[in-house]
């Protein structure tokens, strides 16, 4: 059996979110190592979005600190201004979007602005960049976070990007565009939006996880689809292509 | 984009240029482009001189705004994200938000999209866009300037945000001439749109180069130098952020503003010793010294001609 | 630009793409770059598989409308201008519009900037667009489209145009590769905004070239390949239209288009010789022979190079 | 004294119309010649503006037949698009432009759409390109037409580009920015809003004609401004630079 840790785990559950032919808004760190998996496996024909505005096709060669970094614009399919490519995602054109936070509730809706009160906060976090717009109008949302009780809450102090809201089908009536968050990626479990509520059930746990840590570890009273699975381990294929992407080894640990 | 903008040369310091365009209060536009191309040779000259009660208007502009709100410059945030992009959380930043050091400010939160509308609508002259993409965002509730709608024609919900127009925008070039034209290339993120909307454009050259190589590529031009009021040229004005073809990114600087800037003393001690205790950017680079050679691109990677002749 | 395209070969021929992509009663951009590059390759290959019902968008075309118009094949024309732009009105136009021959034609009138913006909401997912710039102008009565509003903002009247999305864009480039991603310099009118808010979007590339070549400048991209849906390697599907730095524009051409148009019969001489008994465009350019060889450029203007070499 | 042409005259009279440092939105024919004159004599900061998506500094060397031929774009100061070049009329950030029309009433609003009804037209003609939003927005409008009276008319049959609609401050109260039309040159006279109705009244004569055939020639009852004056004949200077712009002497005749 191939090793691997937590957090590769994660890529390669989130490099399995990209189908062939796609767009992707990729965003930086853990998303841009699976869309190159994704690349080297099952979708070679994905292309990345880039909010600055830049898309890709071939992953960047060297490591990026930021997606406007040298290596993410040489060679790239596209180098232009943020309404161009974030344009994109009207009309469906952008097939998903990956995004993380500080904070995402039973509903999908992720917080990376305010904890606390808007006027006086008790933490100011950086704010929204574009992911209230990904959320809104990609047509998945891929959310990824630590599974921790106090960052899968019960609801989110400060809506930045919006899931499906109060659940059911506020999401449509709000006017939004976009289908909304399609799984939530931990580094213990799947979650997916399940039945006419739209809230996040467990959908599989990461080999070594218990279904007991998993609803400790969840901020609000976690229910399960049906069938909750065991989130398949990495194949060789999928660990090699992660290899050649990180050499560094920079999410081996 | 200035009203009156006569086609000579503007070439002049980038003291001097702050000096004549930003007065206190202004409202400033300093890195549209994400987070290449930042101007932070402008940071530190907005610092040195003492700017009081300006309101910082970007989507995102990397580490310039912590560095601007912990000088005491800032009154207002208008933009969708302030950190340390590579770094983590700004700690000026956070201090000014919670705890009002060393002066509070007032938020207004944007998305990347909707601030790039406001900004397009303020450089062509539209007095709001409908916008659907901050739509179930809380940034409706936060910001009252974005008023919550009914599209006339479908009936279905949307949210108009209003035109921007900064003052002054400051942005960083790959190469200019002496009056102002300008080519850049790589992402420009909403270089163009901030740019044309602001009343006055500051442009940081890389190079400064002859006419005719501006001239050469008219289509590579973002603005022109008809709406330039003044042209500083500022070799690795982008530092430490990366300027494509010319400067890679200096991660390590970020992160040790990261770590020197966790408290207001720190912060201060930082601040003087890379910002008010210099005199000028050429100082700056001096004290990079081998630093910033090491981040110089050396390689060529040149562009596929285009022809513009005509016969 | 298409939902789901795939990046792979997409060159197909001109007659091809048209037969895939073009149906009866279709939306389409030709030509939204005004008088430059305009596809009239594609012009003759509509009237030859005699598409039905067009509605042909776009704000100045040339020539190119004018004859759709005289060959039968539109319906409904959506823009700012239809005529020859240097040789005077468009026979064909006036007749349907005046006389409706060979058929009625619905007119919906904009002008040069608000279908801009039409374009530009249906490129970026905005429903609508609030224009002051035709305010005043009786194109508010003829375009039911068009809604007068007040600004909720400032009580001011604003014109509201809504968003447009043709069905399918054709747009000629001086070159592309195989995947269509493809480099156009020289003034682009809408060419951008109106391509992006197509569903399809069909590329004509004077030349086609290695990949390397486009990718060698993503900045010089206006279109990236993924978006493309066909290209089609068609020298000269500009003329008698200019390309920058490939073809000159054939005034002649015009100019007799004007004389030899006049009434329906001409018309219909006109169309056989220059486009039904014409089995492509190579066979176009063969009966242009000499008098195309002394349109194309041979000097060299190059653009200075841009470096993005990262190391 | 110096030899000209009627036309000559026109485009030396709309050349005296662009002040040093503007920006104008030029157009073909006789204003691009304007253009040309004014940057040679006193205007040598002018910028040329081409709603194509094009800004010149210097004229472009060659007889252009359409805004968008090489040699408009050859050493241009900007080639870009529709949105960038025409989106500077906002903020009165252009300060003049030209425009002609078949048909322009006493207030200044210029028809070139339909001449009878728009259901079922007399004449159809070519519409309205940019002109509208020129008219709109520019701080000054300049027209050119030639005069007759089935060309200035009482009013016209579709405004196409706003005058100062139904005359006074019709203009401000439908919410046109722009300062609306300055002068209008014909080849007989030049004509001017004058007094609170913005009416066009004669403000100068050109040489040759005379006040009897002016108003015999407009399709309104022409009241003059107090102090109508002779258009100052070309000086030495204007009709040299028209030759060196106009090197074929297509004006000449």
């Amino acid at each position: 059996m191939t090793e691997y840790s937590t957090q590769e785990l994660m890529i390669i559950a989130a490099a399995r979110q990209i189908q062939d032919g796609e767009r992707i808004f990729v965003g930086m760190r853990l998303p841009i190592t699976a869309y190159g998996v994704a690349r080297l496996t099952h979708a070679p024909n994905a292309v990345g979005l880039f909010e600055s505005g830049v898309a890709r096709y071939e992953p960047a060669d060297g490591m990026l600190y930021t997606m406007c970094d040298g290596p993410n614009q040489l060679g790239a399919a596209w180098t232009t201004g943020l309404i161009q490519i974030m344009g994109l995602l009207s009309g469906g054109r952008v097939h998903a979007g990956f995004i993380g936070g500080a904070e995402v509730d039973r509903y999908g809706n992720i917080n990376t602005s305010y904890i606390g009160d808007t006027e006086n906060p008790k933490v100011k976090l950086p704010g929204s960049g574009g992911a209230p717009d990904i959320a809104a109008m990609a047509e998945r949302l891929v959310i990824i976070i630590n599974h921790q009780k106090h960052r899968l809450v019960e609801k989110v102090d400060f809506i930045t990007s919006p899931g499906f809201l109060d659940g059911g089908d506020a999401r449509t009536k709000a006017g939004l565009p976009g289908g909304g968050p399609a799984v939530l990626i931990t580094d213990r479990a799947i979650l997916q939006p399940y039945g006419p509520t739209n809230e996040f059930h467990l959908a599989s746990i990461h080999p070594g996880h218990t279904l007991e840590e998993v609803v400790q570890n969840t901020g609000w009273a976690l229910k399960s689809v049906p069938d909750v699975a065991q989130t398949p381990p990495p194949t060789k294929e999928e660990m090699d292509a992660l290899h050649h992407i990180d050499k560094e080894g920079f999410w081996r640990s | 984009m200035g009203e009156r903008a006569i086609n000579n040369h503007k070439l002049t310091s980038l003291a001097a240029a702050i000096a004549t365009y930003v007065q206190d209060g202004a409202a400033i536009v300093l890195g549209a482009a994400l987070e290449n191309a930042v101007p932070f040779a402008a940071t530190h000259e907005l610092i040195r001189q003492g700017r009081r009660n300006l309101n910082m208007i970007a989507p995102i502009s990397d580490i310039s705004t912590d560095m601007l709100i912990g000088a005491g410059c800032v009154a207002e945030v208008t933009g969708a994200w302030v950190g340390n992009v590579s770094g983590g959380m700004g700690h000026n930043f956070r201090r000014a938000a919670e705890h009002g050091l060393p002066h509070p400010i007032k938020i207004n939160d944007y998305s990347n999209f909707s601030i790039g509308m406001a900004f397009f609508a303020g450089a062509y002259g539209l007095p709001y866009i409908p916008v659907k993409s901050i739509l179930g965002s809380d940034i409706l509730k936060s910001n009252q300037k974005i008023k919550l709608a009914k599209d006339p024609f479908s009936g279905e919900p949307v949210a108009l945000v209003p035109a921007l127009k900064p003052d002054v925008a400051f942005l960083v070039v790959q190469r200019a001439d002496c009056d102002g034209n300008s080519h850049i290339w790589g992402s420009t993120g909403l270089t163009q749109e901030a740019s044309i909307a602001a009343n006055k454009i500051i442009v940081l050259a890389d190079e400064i180069v002859e006419p005719e190589v501006i001239a050469s590529d008219p289509s590579r031009v973002l603005i022109p130098g008809f709406g330039v009021d003044a042209v500083c040229h500022v070799p690795a004005a982008c530092h430490p952020a990366p300027l494509i073809g010319k400067w890679k990114r200096d991660n390590s600087f970020f992160h040790d503003y990261h770590k020197e800037t966790r408290d207001p003393a720190d912060f201060a001690r930082w601040c003087d010793e890379w910002v008010r205790d210099l005199p000028d950017h050429a100082a700056y680079r001096a004290k990079l010294g081998g630093q910033l050679e090491e981040l110089r691109v050396l390689g060529d990677a040149p562009s596929a001609p285009a022809n513009y002749a005509t016969e």
